[in-house]
């Protein structure tokens, strides 16, 4: 099945005619998602690889029927586009922007949750179900279809992990960035009640980094409500505490959201947590036996 | 974006807020001047420096206006965690009666923006926390609805705030909410808000901007001013996610997750990296050029470890920023090189290429956890 | 067992120290309404005809576990005071005060309607249930318990009406003055939802005046969802248009929203409509035999 | 609360909205004076009065310069549906290329600010509305998220609003919502917005207020006029709801739904009303001895029917007012009095006791029906 994104994912670009929507909605395509429309205001009749361009999402909606968006807008127009997604009908939103206010964010996320639809990042590489559908900018090749569901807080780190998971000859059922600022429409419980539920997911691997406490309250949720095993991957060990690493979701926040905590949280889950990328994937490997 | 004390105490003053008269000096004649001006026979020299414990640190010196100038000497040029004093705010001394506490920060839990108060202000408020739970009022204000007056007041009850300033502080707290929204804050306090004959004033002040707003924060944005040291500073300006750090060896990666997974991997392997910097997503061939000329300017760096998976980013636009650096920069450091993902074929051959013509000190790796290896391996960790 | 308010209604009534506050409360009282809490900011420990002040209502619903709030504050205050009943856990609002802006209206319908609480005006009479609770301002002495439920825009037209209803021997399960202001935290669809669910009352009485289109919509449901007899009468029928009739809910905008058209409306949904509010009572006494 | 045009453009034009150069006139000398400064040979003349239909009534004139003291003669003291012309708004004339609208409202059935635009405008709005439906674009804002720039795009689309305007009206229309919202407006529309060589105008304005915000929205309350006939101002200074009309039969009632309820009663029994007038809830006896007082200085009155149902309003204090107003007027009329509800009892003593002492003409009634009957009776209708 997969979670998310499936062969029944009907996607829509917003900003598609810019720099970053045009790229990667080629490698979309090639890839084989369904990418039915995109959303430029002013350039409707347009067409980008041979996708139409619309001027609303409202208008793209009820001409081809789209569910999902993937959103390459710059920042400061990137609430909005979220906002037009939501209220032209769009359930599954993925916004790849990076750089958006966080006051935006706050409002993007009750937006999202008060309309019941999935929002992914921003600031997120997207989601990806192999074999079925790809919304966002991962590299799609490293990828193969398989029963391991990826949530993580990183991007790169997420590529990596998933990489060394298919060199072992392994697959995934969906891969999802759930984005690295503070404020994000779905974080790791909400994603791992999905795959709980989803039939083809039979392990899930979490990648969390220090900042926050949303790898401690996923610990708690793993320990009382999900069944399937757990591998877990901290970043940040060695981060200076108090020194801003990189996006702001990273900052250590008076103490709390340290890499220990995080990873002794999953561990008295009974998550096992990889030391390195590689362990991690050698951890899957070995439960999946 | 941190904000100065004087800075914030601008904002504070200009929405209403009662701040100490005073005014920034930048060297001891100009301490005397200011000092000069202000009501009271003492004054207070307040180093800006943008960290927590200045007083702690001896950065704050309550002084008889006639020996304002000389103390001001041993402040001026003092350093506080690593940073240098270069502005003193002088300010008249308050005749204080009580110290409380306000301040704000992001919700992240909640998704909201958390308002916290105290009748017990002055010292660490996370001390407070601590050991005074109940003398904290906590309140999540929902962002879409905004701040309501029945929550400053549930705030202030909880927070035991006495009768006779409630209504001080009850509007205090609603201008600094205002601020915080209209500035697009992640955090603003006051420690102490403290109680005089006169009223309630904010005696220190803080207010840090969210970075990702600051396009449209132009009032703000102003007051930017590059901090720490002058590395940082060059990356900050050129945009480059750099933090300088006690090892040895030079660190490049895309995204934050990677770039501190690469440090965690050097640790494993015994070795200390010398910095953390992050190019960023969908990074361009001068930005990877300028990261490498960066790192090659700290001198503890012995060796480079660029570790890329491609994304956003593009193996081979970091390959010909890498070819562009080292075709610039007299390079004498030994690099260590993983590009994966995106375009990683092109990448790789435009890096071997090179490496053809350029007997540069370049290890092309498989694996980070081999870069990692290597990398301490080159660097004599 | 009536709607909104009934034997299980306890109550708080926020501004319970102001002078309206104080008169009502103790009219409340001797009717028998269970007015278990008062609410005035720094108040907190006096008491208002035997019944406790608190500071804010959170404390008020901890305290007596009130369950329904009527609001008595300054049109300044009264949203804030809205909001902090539906935040303090209150299910049934009842907001009495006049003269508040309409976009602190919009506000406090949205909030009720995103709470599921039940907000009844502002600019109301309040909800009586004979024998059983009252909750705001109307004159209890002309009420009797009865199977007739009332639902009216008008407060003095209500009391007329209840009247003659009474006059003739019959009585009221219900009855809701749901304000005459042009938004509203309950329109008459709501409250003929719960007029057609309780057992007690047999036939609705709805008054409406000019102005707005909510007579209109009414009648639609009525043709459709209403099983009970629906008695009607519309005030306003010599009205000139564009004029201004007192509150602002009685201008009649564009032509809509006209007396007769409403009046039509509800005799297409097979209502009864009284030309005089005597005749409604009259109406409804023919129909119950 | 109507602002006049030139008010409204005021605004308008604080907010960043474009209006054409003029000023107010109260004089043919002023409108000599202002249009010898306007640009241009001609100016337009517009009369400021607060109601529609103004141009058809020949409320607006366009005129050489030289001609405008002259013609404005004309339009000072021409009353335009009841309303005296006394202040004239001289213009510059635009070069008008083309008529198109935008306006909002409050949504009462969806509870939000319905906003409307259309690329035809200069008529009716109405008109167009139901002549070419598919030339408005209509778009319901909710007030809790306020106005999102695709909800503008949305509506100008639909409005079919052209490109080479669509950047202007967009940045109108976000405009006219934030004064909506700061203004707290009822209505605000600009009929019609003008495309012009020199870019969009709004050629015309109108604003209403929401009259309970008046109290914190200080700015516009001090335009605040008193408006219609001399008694109706003098109501609505002292706060009863007052609008005069044809009748003989003098109506005071307490609630609107009661007062209207109370005329069409008095129509039913064939006579008519010579006013509306709410007490409103919860009046004191003084507003109920003005309202007396209001109505017996309408020579037009020869009956007055006051009927009261108790709620709010307490008839005991009714009663007092009434005596009030009979003690201290010199009354001529006779008065049909109905009173009911809250303190009935004791309103009844103090009226039956009043009229064991004078001989008033009051015939005191059981019910409003009874009540209009007598009315009519007494009023001769």
């Amino acid at each position: 099945m997969a979670i998310i994104a499936d062969e029944n994912t009907k996607a829509v670009v917003q900003g598609i005619t810019g720099y970053q929507g045009s790229f990667h909605t080629e490698r979309m395509l090639k890839f084989g998602t369904k990418i039915v429309a995109g959303v430029t205001p002013g350039k409707a009749g347009e067409k980008v690889h041979g996708v139409p361009v619309f001027n609303t999402v409202r208008e793209a909606v009820e001409e081809t029927k789209a569910n999902a968006s993937v959103i390459f807008v710059p920042p400061a127009f990137a609430a909005d586009a979220v906002f037009e997604a939501i209220e032209g009908g769009i359930k599954v939103v993925v916004c790849i922007t990076e750089g958006i206010p966080v006051h935006d964010e706050l409002k993007m996320y009750w937006k999202a949750k008060q309309n019941d639809v999935i929002l992914i990042g921003p600031n997120c590489p997207g989601v990806m179900s192999p074999g079925k559908s790809h919304l966002g900018i991962m590299p799609a090749d490293i990828f193969k279809q398989g029963n391991v569901g990826i949530v993580s807080r990183s991007g790169t780190l997420t590529y990596q992990i998933a990489y060394n998971i298919s060199n072992l000859g392994l697959g995934q059922s969906t891969v999802v960035g759930i984005g690295g600022d503070r404020i994000i429409g779905s974080d790791f419980i909400d994603i791992l009640k999905m795959y709980e539920k989803d039939d083809q997911t039979e392990i899930i691997v979490l990648v969390g980094e220090i900042g926050g406490t949303d790898e401690e309250n996923a610990a708690e949720f793993i320990a009382s409500e999900i069944s399937k095993p757990v591998v877990g991957y901290i970043a940040g060990i060695t981060a200076p505490p108090g020194k801003r690493m990189g996006h702001a979701g990273a900052i250590i926040e008076g103490g709390k959201g340290t890499a220990e905590s995080k990873i002794k949280a999953l561990e008295n889950a009974d998550v096992k947590v990889g030391k390195t990328p590689m362990e991690v994937a050698e951890i899957v490997k070995s439960l999946l036996k | 974006m941190k904000l100065y004390e004087h800075q914030a105490k601008q904002v504070f003053s200009k929405h209403g807020i009662r701040v100490p008269q005073g005014k920034v000096a930048h060297s001891p004649a100009e301490v005397a001047e200011i000092a000069e001006k202000l009501p009271g026979d003492e004054v207070v020299l307040k180093s800006q420096v943008l960290v927590g414990g200045r007083g702690k640190a001896g950065g704050i010196a309550i002084v008889k206006k006639s020996e304002a100038a000389e103390k001001s000497k041993d402040l001026f040029g003092m350093e506080i965690k690593g940073l240098k004093v270069e502005k003193l705010l002088v300010e008249e001394k308050l005749d204080i009666q009580k110290e409380m506490y306000v301040g704000m920060t992001l919700d992240r839990e909640n998704k909201g923006i958390v308002l916290l108060a105290s009748s017990v202000g002055g010292m660490d408020i996370e001390e407070i926390a601590a050991k005074h739970p109940d003398k904290i009022g906590r309140k999540t204000v929902n962002p879409v609805w905004g701040l309501w007056d029945y929550q400053v007041r549930e705030l202030l009850y909880d927070a035991g705030i006495p009768k006779e300033y409630f209504r001080d502080v009850f509007g205090i707290v609603k201008r600094l909410y205002s601020i915080f929204v209209r500035y697009e804050a992640e955090l603003t306090e006051i420690n102490p808000l403290v109680v005089t004959p006169t009223g309630v004033y904010a005696a220190d002040g803080r207010l840090n901007i969210d970075d990702n707003a600051l396009y449209r924060q132009k009032e703000v944005a102003e007051f930017k001013e590059y901090a720490g040291s002058e590395l940082e500073k060059e990356a900050e300006s050129k945009g480059i996610n750099y933090v300088k750090l006690e090892g040895n060896i030079g660190v490049i990666a895309n995204g934050a997750g990677m770039s501190m997974a690469t440090m965690d991997l050097i640790y494993l392997e015994g070795g200390k990296p010398a910095n953390f910097l992050d190019i960023g997503g969908g990074a361009s061939a001068d930005l990877v050029k300028a990261s490498i000329d960066l790192i090659t300017r700290d001198p503890s760096v012995k060796v480079i470890f660029v570790n890329i998976f491609g994304g956003i980013t593009r193996c081979d636009v970091v390959a010909e920023g890498l070819v562009k650096a080292f075709s610039e920069i007299e390079m004498q450091l030994p690099v260590v090189l993983r590009l994966a993902g995106t375009n990683e074929e092109e990448g790789r051959r435009i890096i071997e290429e090179y490496m053809e013509k350029n007997p540069n000190k370049l290890v092309l790796v498989k694996t980070m956890e081999e870069g990692a290896k290597k990398a301490v391996e080159l660097g004599g960790g």
